[in-house]
């Protein structure tokens, strides 16, 4: 059952809450950033040599550990012709007080979805490339991603941080009757790079990638995914709160944006990866 | 064991399979009160949707720690027969119900005056007896009657529906088969009177153009429902939401 | 582990326990009913289309919806000429405030077990005749039951709409390779219909049909599972208390009066339905 | 893989599997005090099947809001070992000793004077090491005397037993292979005091006559357990119960 | 999640950890054994027909029942020519009010890990004997342990009812195509018989077999498993303190001499058990 | 799938496979204040063994139930991700990871000055990144520095290494490959400055004189990691651990 976390919306919230809001109008965050600037995104790959690809991504304060085990099964009986592809977040009780031991609560499982839509969904890997045998023997893609330290918005961070693993996986081949073959290697049949921007919202005013300070005294929020070329692949408003009608266009162009700053950054780093395999 | 091929699911006169236009809703059905022992309850059935939702409390907040001191906390599980879909679905939340639990509880919270009960819980159940596409929304319409059915005060109803793309065209209300073959699923919560979103989600692919377009569809879609939603509160307690 | 139901055993239940029995001296229940007559009972079946077969009945405030699946698996190794007969009920937190989201408690186990003692332990379901390859295919019944609305005696109606969902049940047929024969169906192989009375005890006193008020207050209960011929099916004590060994005789002939009042009303609604389909 | 064709379980001369005639109890072992932390215990054998029950309490009831101001609650646990039957029983509680935990506990209510400890708990526990037919009755037995051996005052002590139809014919006390291939198994908990029925339970078939002779077989068995009982009580503590 | 379970140590334990410490001072236990003696022990085999193999074990206070299933299953994939062997352990809530109902806590798993360590991990089984198809079929042995009355130190008590348990266990033979051979059976391919001690620790005084008043007023203590040959099969420090490693030497000396004295009677009980089957 | 076959551990020259003489330590990183979250957190890598440890707390006892009036409890979860291990880990805690949780968390109360925080709670979480052996003794002497940094008081600081024999020599620090075909495997936590083990475990088989070697060895191992536990402590605070 869901229920509504026990977030301080009390006095000191709203005054919060008025403070980003008048920063926001003279074009100011709490932290010195822009309001449509992420904060300081670091990309590394392979940085867990027992996973076929990993990748650890830092958002600010937030830093997120994705890593890829491939393994060989069987399809889902409704998609004999693909491959699997199975995300899964855990946020950690490392990463964050307000996070608890135990299996993935509502929003580990709610964080796991948004990234599965952003890249499953959004159609951006070919599952049929990674059918072996048609009904009988699939490759697995067990993509697992860790919350390590929380700083507010995991979603961008968690797309960046699984896409970043994908890019630099390295998957073992094998035959049609299901035997190693030694030494061969794939990559994962990328057809695009989906990346996603959260936007938070304060009356009609705008603001990316939300740090933990502003996460909790937003009106709402959204997470948009986008592919390389613009196509809105995944959108999810993640907070309770309004957003007017009204406000969708800017909302939308921000998103572009933005996602095609960190964009060129992303690549490079996976180019950087590629390489280092 | 093949996988099915893709119907055609928009034919050479703009029909779809079950004979509508794409901007056309399926029979819609609105029922509160239905469900005796709840403070509140409604079902919708929209098509071959069939979905049901209760509301208890205001209640004590039960287990005590949960209790906030300003305002009350809302409970929401979104659930769906074992029978509700296709393939049998297993026993015990899945983890996309968990995920519809969460989306539902925060569009019903943007709009329930939480801070009248302080320290209180209300409980909203919403179970989906047959899925054919657009459960979550009918069952946060259906959620929102209920609320509203068992008293509590909100500061507006909630109406609710899903647009999709298939064939490349966009579409109101798709139909389970126009949700798995099509190429977007957009479900959109909507607060009509201040015109706001409180529910939003984005599965597939669409442009800046084919968004645009159907939230306008979704706009007009959800008009008719908050339509029916309201004459189905009047028609029982004998005045309009809108002059609350 | 099973414990004690925080059920009111204050001076206003011994109160209501007290009318309860003056009023069945006088031959007369709280809500107008005669001692042995059941609820208003109505049975509506095919209620949802995507399942093989299912009913909703109500009797009373209480209503039961029953849903079957069926599909194929492998048998019990014990039981390999059998098709598989799998009995579940979830009393929805929708129905009563008594009831909590969650996995079955005791109670949910305990009605679908009794559900599960009127029919398939009753023999009242061919399972021989669900079997496709000995050992090694046969049809699984999954026969799920929803509590959506209680106001006391869950048993009677659960039965009731599993009977009717199955009377009006069709099963696809399959071949021996596990193959969809298009457009061939079939029934479920019933044998007799089962269907049960529940008897609260006050004193040397009883009544048919408790309705939640008077649950609370009986001294004890039983559920009685009969055939079309009067054979006890099943039996199952459900709440404290004692039973008088005085009073068995009794009982029985109330059950087997009252059983045959209600199932011609069953057999009228089953046979609508099976012409609906 | 072969359904096991159903053996004959009484023969020409009337005599069972194991020897038995069709009213005899099986061998009966009663001890009480057999484990020495809890407050009161007994072990039962009838024939092969082995029960082992312990009572924990008065105490006080935990976590604290189950507890209940004008009485005691009773927490009851059956449970089987892993290799007490045939096949290995998974780990963990199947829906069959969580309807058993109930029924066992029901029974046991209708006995113990729960209000003389308000807000307090007692907590029965119920270890199943072989179960070879009449589990729940045996496990009944051994609770209610683990029950007085813990000094909680009970109304009466219970025993119970199972009767069972198997070709035709009613007998007493079945075993596990005459459960798994016969017609009928009622489980019967008395309280002998009283001549009141504490827990009835049917599985299978049987016509009103011979649920009759059922009932009356499993009274004369149960007087036989009671007999056993109470010597064993007497015997530890000097007294019959039928004289408390 | 590991957490630290409330175990006095008030006053009143620092009173008895001063206590049970003098009178080992003196070569005295509470109880009235020497410093190093075990508990009086008891061992019947073949207690539960239905099991492969049992025994039940009496060390003191403290009783355990272990019961052995043998079923037929799938090897590890990366043990494919060795049979499984699973230890499983469970403190029953009939044994101590420090017990409670449900699956194993931590205390159970450490419990099974242990006794596991002593046997398995200590090659005391020839697993490649219980293989039948390597890769398909092999023995699978549940070794499943209960604590049925709890006086203190169920480490010990556990491992040689597990031993007696295998020792006089006969498995039923199948044939490499899964067919049970009527009538034929063999024994666990033992190679050793590993036996523990659990040794306390106050100070620099050493204490075997604590019982329960005891292990509440210890400084630490460790449990220690050996083969018939003084080998150390598996060691596990079991409660939070301090071993000083000055004291090694002797824990180990003790621990070869102790466990020397109750191998005679566990081979003579096992003996008798055997010449029963 | 075939059994692998033993790989040779120790060359004639007695180099292991990777290149290590056996009473070599694999290159070892140590840093603390990793994690921003934390009250206190560490990070060590030794050759392909990474993990992680948070220390959260003081803070109140929650559930508070479990609160204990005279003392801090102390909570411990040991955790490895899911691709840690050359075959994927399930997710969810496992036994092994139940119990090191347990081992590790009694260790750590064996220094901590839980007397100082009645009714208080201080939680560790250690995290496996990379599973390459020694991951048990890896996390202990990470949470250790992590309680350190979180400035919780301790009595001295915890290192701990394992030792293992493997072709009959007792090696120092083995790694994932000489763990699984080795003959055994003694993890060892000590509190170097009262020379006192806090942490002891042996899985496979040793001779009693190879047991003592095995502590010896040891003993050296962590004069080398407590050395660098030091250095880091003694470079963020400017004050090493031996003059607290």
């Amino acid at each position: 059952m869901s229920f509504l976390p026990i977030k301080e919306r009390s006095f000191a919230v709203r005054i919060m809450n008025d403070k980003i809001y008048k920063l926001l109008q003279q074009g100011k965050r709490i932290d010195e950033r822009s309001p449509y600037d992420f904060r300081k995104i670091t990309i590394q790959t392979n940085v867990v040599e027992k996973a076929n690809g990993s990748a650890l991504v830092s958002m600010g304060g937030t830093r997120i550990l994705t890593g890829i085990k491939v393994e060989l099964g069987t399809p889902y009986s409704d998609r004999p012709n693909e491959g699997i592809f199975s995300v899964n977040a855990e946020l950690l009780p490392l990463a964050s007080k307000s996070f608890e031991p135990g299996p993935p609560d509502e929003r580990g499982i709610e964080l796991a979805r948004v990234v599965d839509r952003c890249i499953r969904e959004g159609k951006s890997i070919d599952l049929e490339r990674l059918c072996l045998v048609p009904g009988k023997m699939v490759y697995i893609l067990y993509v697992d991603i860790y919350v390590l330290d929380y700083d507010g918005n995991y979603f961008d961070p968690s797309v960046m941080s699984a896409m970043a693993a994908l890019a630099t996986c390295t998957i073992p081949k094998y035959s049609a009757t299901g035997e190693r073959i030694e030494g061969e290697y794939m990559k994962v049949p990328i057809r695009d790079i989906p990346l996603s921007v959260t936007i938070g919202i304060i009356k009609d005013k705008l603001l990316v990638d939300p740090c933990s300070v502003e996460e909790n005294s937003l009106d709402t929020s959204i997470v948009i995914g986008m592919d390389s070329t613009s196509n809105i692949v995944a959108m999810h408003k993640n907070s309770p709160g309004h957003i007017p009608l009204s406000l969708m266009e800017s909302i939308i162009n921000v998103a572009e944006e933005q996602i095609g700053k960190i964009r060129a950054q992303f690549m490079e780093a996976v180019r950087i990866g590629q390489e280092g395999r | 064991m093949e996988q099915a091929a893709k119907p055609k699911l928009i034919d050479e006169s703009g029909r779809r399979l079950d004979g509508r236009g794409p901007t056309d809703l399926r029979p819609l059905k609105v029922e509160v009160g239905v469900l005796e022992k709840s403070d509140g309850s409604a079902y919708i059935e929209l098509g071959k949707t069939k979905v049901f939702a209760a509301v208890y409390g205001p209640k004590e907040a039960h287990p005590k720690h949960l209790a906030v001191p300003d305002r009350a906390i809302l409970n929401c599980r979104y659930h769906m027969t074992s029978f509700s879909t296709d393939e049998r679905k297993t026993l015990g939340m899945t983890r996309r119900e968990i995920e519809l639990s969460k989306v539902i509880r925060e569009a019903l919270e943007s709009v329930v005056f939480l801070e009248e009960f302080p320290r209180s819980a209300i409980d909203v159940f919403i179970e989906v007896v047959q899925a054919d596409g657009g459960t979550r929304t009918a069952g946060l319409t259906a959620a929102s009657l209920a609320l509203a059915d068992a008293g509590i005060p909100m500061r507006e109803l909630i109406a609710a529906v899903a647009v999709g793309k298939v064939d490349g065209t966009i579409i109101l209300d798709p139909s389970d088969i126009e949700d798995k073959h099509g190429e977007a699923d957009m479900p959109v919560g909507i607060a009509p009177r201040s015109n706001t979103m409180v529910l939003l989600q984005l599965n597939g692919k669409m442009t800046k153009d084919e968004l645009k377009k159907g939230l306008e569809l979704a706009q007009i879609g959800i008009q008719n429902i908050y339509q029916a939603q309201c004459e189905v509160l009047k028609k029982k307690y004998g005045v309009s939401m809108t002059e609350v």
